[in-house]
């Protein structure tokens, strides 16, 4: 009887349709992961510095060097999924007009190898067949990588709006363009950033497999760490990678908050 | 157990029921060498199962110690430093005992090192090379200083990052690369003649050869000989001590030229690591035909 | 022409793995998808469990792919069970990702009479929310597919199945003239699987997506 | 002053609402504010009020879809605020306002949702889905496989309501069920509604914006204010007759006699009498009858006593020789006595002599209304019901 | 047969629909069937048919939100069935029928989205925001930064409304606006639409199901069977009074006579007069008055004519010796003569002497309405009605 009960007032806490703070997360909550995201870094510091460093290790875990790889890391990170949504979103937009629908599973299918190709093929490929190394080539295999998260879910995304409303707006007058951005697009804004985040994280992830063809990055100092058998740079190098990926998912989270239309936030938040 | 016909297979039958799985690190040589241990532990009437070409160093030494594999090839140096966790500011004079019996703690025995040594070498072009006069390390150094628009450097992260690599070889002679290229050890090969004048090689590769470079001679005896040696658990020799027999007149017959060549079929010709391994040991009359 | 040839020779090996990198591929999509989902909807309602989730679940994305099966090598060994381990882990953002975000958009008004109706929480998840939800859900599952379908070639490091192993051994001969070759091969092989794969979903996401919300 | 006289038993309380409140966040104002209502097992009330005066929180409250600020629910006597909210909105049916199909199910299923909960039988849920979709006049082969988007604003609020209506629910909550729906139909769903609260008395919460609507089909009307207070909670007779105030006078608007008339039957009152002749009798039988009433025609009936013929002294003079049933004209103004006084008005007003003939069943005279009829009924109805609450008031009860 | 005799020139017509027809894929009827209807420039035409019959299809080809299977749409002349839609939408204002409000949008916003597209500045938009929201009957202050899902469904609607009447389009099409709001509500914005209808002429489609709504508003009538067949098209006048078919009659349903007088004002029809005397006259004054009528009481005015009191005969007799002013009852059933005979009828079935005493704007005694003028106005314009709809068809003229 009571788990019942228990049950069903749990339930319907969550369902009221006024949650005392929906979407409106107050500072404190807006704060804990980057919070969480400090502790660890600080604990990671002083861990290390309680250690004593051999030289390989030294080499790998100075300011100077960790502070260009995570510079790197963030320019590839950055530049490729700038690229990516450059890329993915107006191609999703194009794909769900209708005078697509005869090319949309074509092109899906190609963007679709994009993403399975292993990137470290893709690296290996560019370059050993066309001499193509360095930043740019690194940026290639992590754009090919990220395209079809944000395509798919901003063509879902587009798809899911209510058709009612669109017909309300198409009634108003507003040009196809105008229902595309004041309408389809914030009202899909939460799955096309649902797929962008999920880009983002694996860029930052894969971002590490830079290191292979000079494209720098944190993957230098995970490399170093494993060529080495030096866990303690393995280690700095993934927690530093992990913190950067949860921290770009933070801001992504903070811009989804901003981007994402007040009214649809989600009743049962 | 007489034998399968293998006239001086004097091992035959000494290994009947042994149960063994190989490992080796992803690389040519380590495969071939991996190889030839396991056609001659079979030889011996082991049946061993073939878990080689396992990526990264601190892989394939993870998967002997959890008795994933039950033995691979490594290297002295890559003990010292890596399992081993030393840095190579100096290096003791017997490496291989140092690093045997600092291993021996970690329950891990190294038979006796093959004569083959493996190191790390700086090759250039062979047309570079022709054409700017470079023969020793020590003509690089000077080229390096002379021409730092010419001093690029192809390097894997190992080499980099470690004393007997990258940055001791720049101190021992005076120079400092103008640039180091990061890359994958692999495609180092192709790299070096395009992205970068220098590359880090391995002394044993064939790939040296078939891409027309040529290795800078080590005149002042920077870099530290690595010897290769059968690694396995404790245990397992203790079990099998017949294995350390096996191995020893087949570990001294493994060169710089043999490894080369052997690598060289694999590399060059695209022939199958087994297979090389077993015409090998054939002609070498190592093991029963 | 010498890339056919080589095709040719290898075709045996590159169906083999083929199977095989399909086989440990789909496993790890099945499996992630319904310990995804689950996560997605034991956490969608709540914002500190969800916000948890997900940050757990894209920290497995960012761990490096060596890092992870040295640390599975351990515990799981070599071959195929490291590998399964790890693509499930890194397979989880998209589907927890993507269930999230669909369930939380189901209209409000359609979820109010399914309460008015008397559905519980599991009926209402399952007979209308998920459903509803269903498009975006499957474009995660989707998503991680061709995502794994990569990483599981990474899997070779640990001799894990697939076509994996053809790259890493074409990679560790760069230099030479089969390695192109191989890379190539396998890299197609990879490609081929997720054009399957894709169809199938295609497939599947048509079949199982109500006509009434298309 | 509260002590209750002997009264008759009431009817059992299915539904009580205590001091119900409900307050959205970031809004000023409580959007239902002390709300305590009883709702009687069997009876359909009926809730109006302005738009936006919470009656729509009111219903969810009522299933726990929206949770009170404060305030007690019972429902059959049990306290079900904190229980189980499953478990309750299971015997509650409900109409929500916006409809609210589910889209990726078609209409059948969306039909067959209760009864599949139910772990009814495959066949019987075919046959009940066919039967709500028929009785809410949706041709079950036409629409069962359609989807909601496929369907008319109309039909699907039609859907909507035979999909709460599946799992035969005892109480109801309708939230304007037929705001979208044709006169036609929907006084054919509303009849159908009647009829089977006439067999299975449900207990049902009805929102709607006709008053007519709520006249028809309310046993008891609550008229809401702003922030759901009750400025009137009466039978349709009371409320027309003897509004509790101004808002309400407002409320039902123009017309409220005519409105009023709708609830009376001509059965209940006294008809009056029309001077009639048979079709045998003779035209000078007529003539006599016409001089010694004070009307200016005779009714003729046929022999079974049906009325026949309208004729006047001009008609006779006119028809002279002719049968009597073949003179004069036919009557159009014929209402059968369970009409309402309203079919009769309507009927007298545009009629010759302004009278409408009544008749029963079979189609025998009874007699005539005309507006003095109509007028004693209305002053009559008034009378009491202004008498009524002033007893109330002595009384001192509150309304119910 | 189709020659067209002089008749007075036919207003513009603003929307020609011809043979409209859509089917919609996978179903076996047309939705709209071969539609042919013209709608004329600053009329408002409403359509009402039963739920399903195309009513919203129609709308929605007018603006190609639906694109007809075949037939074509003339809008001010041009054909604009394949002209660029948006430019069409943007001259046409549109209220969904399911509100269809941009979530993300607030309740401003929405309002202020066409206002934006034309590009008018800041606080131009903002003020017209205010003015429309306040002119649907929401306070600005209270709903402008409200999200849609933070009102009520009725409130919804409102919005809406407003948001369509943003641009100040010419051409409306309205799907059942006012379908759930509350009488009150309803009315002022019924009459606020009329209001501004009689400024500014716009052409308004309406479809509604309310048939009083349609009679109030609609300038003409379009009743529709299934497919969008024309059952009538006509003024509410003629349909009350002379339906076409039995299917119009039904659909008007019962009370077409009651529903008639509410089209027609009682300055329209010629009043009964009935005995007065002033205030200052002496009670015998009025004794000899009232025996010289055969009505049981005379109407007291006062100084400024205005009624005052019922005086009957027991009245004189019992207040013998007060001023006339003082005795008798206050007349309750008093309309001024711009009400609807449907007003004087409600007053006069409850009023004493079944009378409705009529009074100017100042208040002062025209005349009485009583139940004979009530039937002789119905019957004069069922009659003229009929001789209109003969000639009609004596001339060989379809329904315009
Ligand atoms: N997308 C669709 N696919 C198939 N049939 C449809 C579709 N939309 C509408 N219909 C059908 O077309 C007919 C006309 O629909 P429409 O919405 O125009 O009716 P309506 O007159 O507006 O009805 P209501 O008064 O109920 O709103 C209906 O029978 C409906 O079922
Ligand atoms: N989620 C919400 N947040 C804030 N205010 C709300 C919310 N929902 C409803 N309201 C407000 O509460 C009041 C009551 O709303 P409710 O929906 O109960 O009205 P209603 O009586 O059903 O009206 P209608 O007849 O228009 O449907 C309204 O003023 C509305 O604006
Ligand atoms: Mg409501
Ligand atoms: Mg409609």
């Amino acid at each position: 009887m009571s788990t019942a009960t228990s049950a069903g007032v749990r339930d319907t806490d969550v369902v009221t349709l006024t949650p005392p703070a929906a979407g409106r997360r107050g500072w404190v909550g807006y704060l804990t992961m980057p919070l969480i995201l400090a502790v660890v870094l600080v604990s990671l510091y002083l861990y290390v510095n309680g250690r004593e460093l051999d030289s390989i290790e030294a080499r790998s875990l100075n300011a100077a060097a960790l502070s260009t790889a995570v510079g790197e890391h963030v320019a590839l990170t950055a530049v490729s999924t700038v690229i990516t949504l450059l890329i993915a979103v107006p191609l999703g937009i194009l794909l769900t007009r209708p005078f697509t629908r005869r090319v949309r599973p074509f092109i899906i299918t190609l963007l679709t190898l994009g993403q399975a190709v292993p990137t470290i093929s893709v690296l290996v490929l560019l370059a050993v067949m066309f001499l193509f190394l360095g930043f740019q080539a690194a940026i290639v295999g992590l754009v090919l990588y990220a395209i079809i998260p944000v395509l798919l879910n901003t063509m879902v995304g587009l798809e899911q709006v209510d058709e009612n409303v669109l017909e309300a707006g198409r009634g108003m007058g507003l040009s196809r363009f105008q229902v595309l951005r004041r309408l389809e697009l914030p009202l899909a804004v939460p799955v096309i950033l649902a797929g962008v985040r999920t880009a983002l994280v694996i860029n930052v992830g894969t971002a590490t497999l830079a290191t292979y063809i000079n494209g720098g990055g944190l993957g230098d100092v995970i490399m170093a760490g494993l060529s080495t058998n030096r866990v303690l740079v393995q280690v700095v190098g993934a927690v530093l990678t992990s913190v950067l990926a949860l921290l770009i998912d933070y801001l992504a989270g903070l811009a989804e908050n901003l981007l994402q239309p007040k009214g649809l936030r989600s009743a049962r938040t | 157990g007489g034998g399968d016909g293998g006239g001086d297979s004097a091992n035959a039958g000494t290994l009947d029921g042994a149960e063994l799985t190989a490992g080796s690190k992803e690389f040519t040589e380590s495969v071939v060498l991996s190889q030839i241990t396991s056609l001659a532990l079979e030889d011996a009437g082991a049946s061993i199962e073939d878990q080689t070409g396992i990526s990264g160093s601190a892989t394939v030494r993870e998967a002997l110690e959890t008795d994933e594999i039950d033995f691979y090839w490594d290297y002295t140096g890559t003990g010292w430093v890596n399992i081993l966790g030393n840095t190579t500011e100096e290096v003791p004079e017997d490496l291989f005992a140092a690093v045997s019996e600092a291993d021996a703690e970690n329950g891990i025995a190294w038979l006796d090192a093959a004569p083959f040594e493996n190191t790390y070498r700086i090759a250039v072009k062979q047309d570079f090379a022709d054409e700017n006069g470079l023969v020793t390390q020590s003509d690089a150094a000077e080229f390096i200083n002379a021409n730092p628009d010419q001093a690029r450097v192809c390097a894997a992260s190992e080499f980099i990052n470690r004393d007997d690599g990258l940055p001791g070889l720049e101190e021992a002679y005076g120079f400092e690369f103008s640039e180091i290229v990061e890359l994958e050890l692999n495609l180092i090969y192709t790299q070096v003649g395009d992205t970068c004048e220098f590359g880090e090689v391995f002394s044993t590769d064939a790939r040296v050869a078939s891409n027309d470079m040529v290795i800078l001679e080590d005149d002042q005896e920077f870099f530290v000989e690595y010897q290769g040696a059968m690694t396995l658990r404790q245990e397992t020799l203790d079990e099998y001590p017949a294995i350390a027999e096996i191995m020893a007149p087949i570990s001294e017959k493994l060169t710089n030229e043999t490894m080369m060549e052997l690598n060289g079929k694999v590399d060059t010709d695209g022939e199958d690591p087994r297979d090389v391994a077993e015409e090998w040991l054939q002609d070498q009359g190592l093991i029963g035909g | 022409m010498e890339f056919l040839e080589f095709l040719g020779n290898r075709a045996d090996d590159l169906l083999e793995m083929g199977l095989a990198h399909a086989a440990i591929v789909g496993a790890a999509v099945l499996i992630a998808t319904v310990i995804g989902v689950a996560l997605g909807i034991a956490t969608y309602r709540t914002e500190r469990p969800r916000e948890f989730v997900l940050a757990i679940t894209g920290t497995f994305l960012t761990i490096p792919s060596f890092a992870l099966f040295i640390l599975l090598l351990g515990p799981l060994g070599l071959g195929w069970p490291p590998v399964l381990f790890a693509l499930v882990m890194y397979g989880l953002l998209p589907v927890v990702r993507n269930t999230i975000t669909g369930l939380r958009e189901v209209d409000p008004a359609v979820i109010e009479s399914a309460q008015g109706m008397g559905l519980n929480r599991r009926q209402r998840l399952l007979r209308i929310e998920l459903p509803l939800a269903w498009p975006v859900v499957i474009t995660g599952v989707r998503v991680t597919t061709l995502v794994l379908l990569g990483i599981a070639a990474i899997g070779a490091v640990v001799n894990g199945p697939g076509y994996g192993e053809m790259i890493f051994t074409g990679l560790a001969r760069v230099g030479t003239p089969v390695a192109v070759n191989m890379v190539l091969a396998g890299t197609l092989g990879v490609i081929v699987l997720a054009v399957l794969f894709d169809l199938i979903f295609y497939t599947v996401q048509r079949l199982t997506t109500s006509r009434g919300i298309r | 002053m509260t002590q209750t006289p002997q009264t008759a038993p009431e009817p059992e309380v299915m539904i009580r609402l205590e001091n119900l409140t409900k307050r959205f966040s970031g809004t000023q104002r409580n959007a239902v504010d002390g709300l305590t209502l009883d709702i009687h097992a069997g009876e359909i009330v009926v809730l109006v009020g302005p738009s936006g005066c919470g009656k729509t929180t009111t219903m969810k409250m009522i299933n726990r879809i929206i949770e009170p600020t404060s305030g007690r629910i019972i429902l059959g006597g049990e306290d079900v605020t904190t229980t189980n909210a499953d478990q309750l909105r299971r015997r509650i049916g409900y109409v929500i306002q916006q409809t609210g199909l589910f889209p990726h199910l078609t209409i059948g299923e969306n039909v067959a949702t209760v009864p599949k909960l139910l772990g009814w039988d495959a066949s019987r849920i075919r046959s009940r889905v066919d039967e709500l979709l028929s009785m809410v006049n949706m041709d079950p082969d036409e629409y069962r496989d359609r989807y909601p988007k496929q369907l008319s604003g109309g039909q699907q609020q039609r859907a909507g309501v035979a999909r709460a209506l599946g799992g035969d629910p005892q109480v109801m909550l309708m939230d304007e069920p037929f705001g979208a729906i044709d006169p036609i139909t929907r006084e054919r769903l509303q009849n159908e509604f009647l009829r089977l609260q006439s067999e299975v008395r449900k207990t049902i919460v009805f929102v709607t914006h006709d008053i007519d609507e709520a006249i028809k089909m309310g046993d008891r009307i609550a008229i809401l204010q702003e922030g759901s207070s009750i400025a009137q909670y009466d039978t349709p007779e009371k409320i027309l007759t003897a509004p509790a105030n101004d808002f309400v006078r407002d409320f039902i608007g123009g017309g409220a006699s005519l409105k009023r008339l709708s609830l009376s039957r001509v059965r209940d009152i006294e008809l009056a009498s029309w001077p009639t002749v048979s079709a045998a009798d003779s035209v000078e039988q007529a003539h006599r009858v016409l001089r010694e009433s004070d009307h200016s025609a005779v009714l003729v009936l046929d022999t079974e006593g049906r009325p026949a013929r309208w004729v006047g002294a001009d008609d006779l003079r006119r028809g002279a020789g002719q049968p009597l049933d073949q003179i004069g004209t036919v009557p159009q103004a014929v209402v059968e006595s369970r009409a309402t006084l309203s079919d009769a008005l309507n009927e007298l007003i545009a009629a010759r002599y302004a009278v409408t003939v009544v008749v029963d069943q079979d189609g025998r005279h009874q007699g005539v209304v005309d507006i003095e009829q109509i007028n004693e009924a209305i002053r009559s109805m008034r009378h009491s019901a202004v008498a009524e609450a002033r007893t109330e008031f002595a009384d001192g009860r509150t309304t119910p």
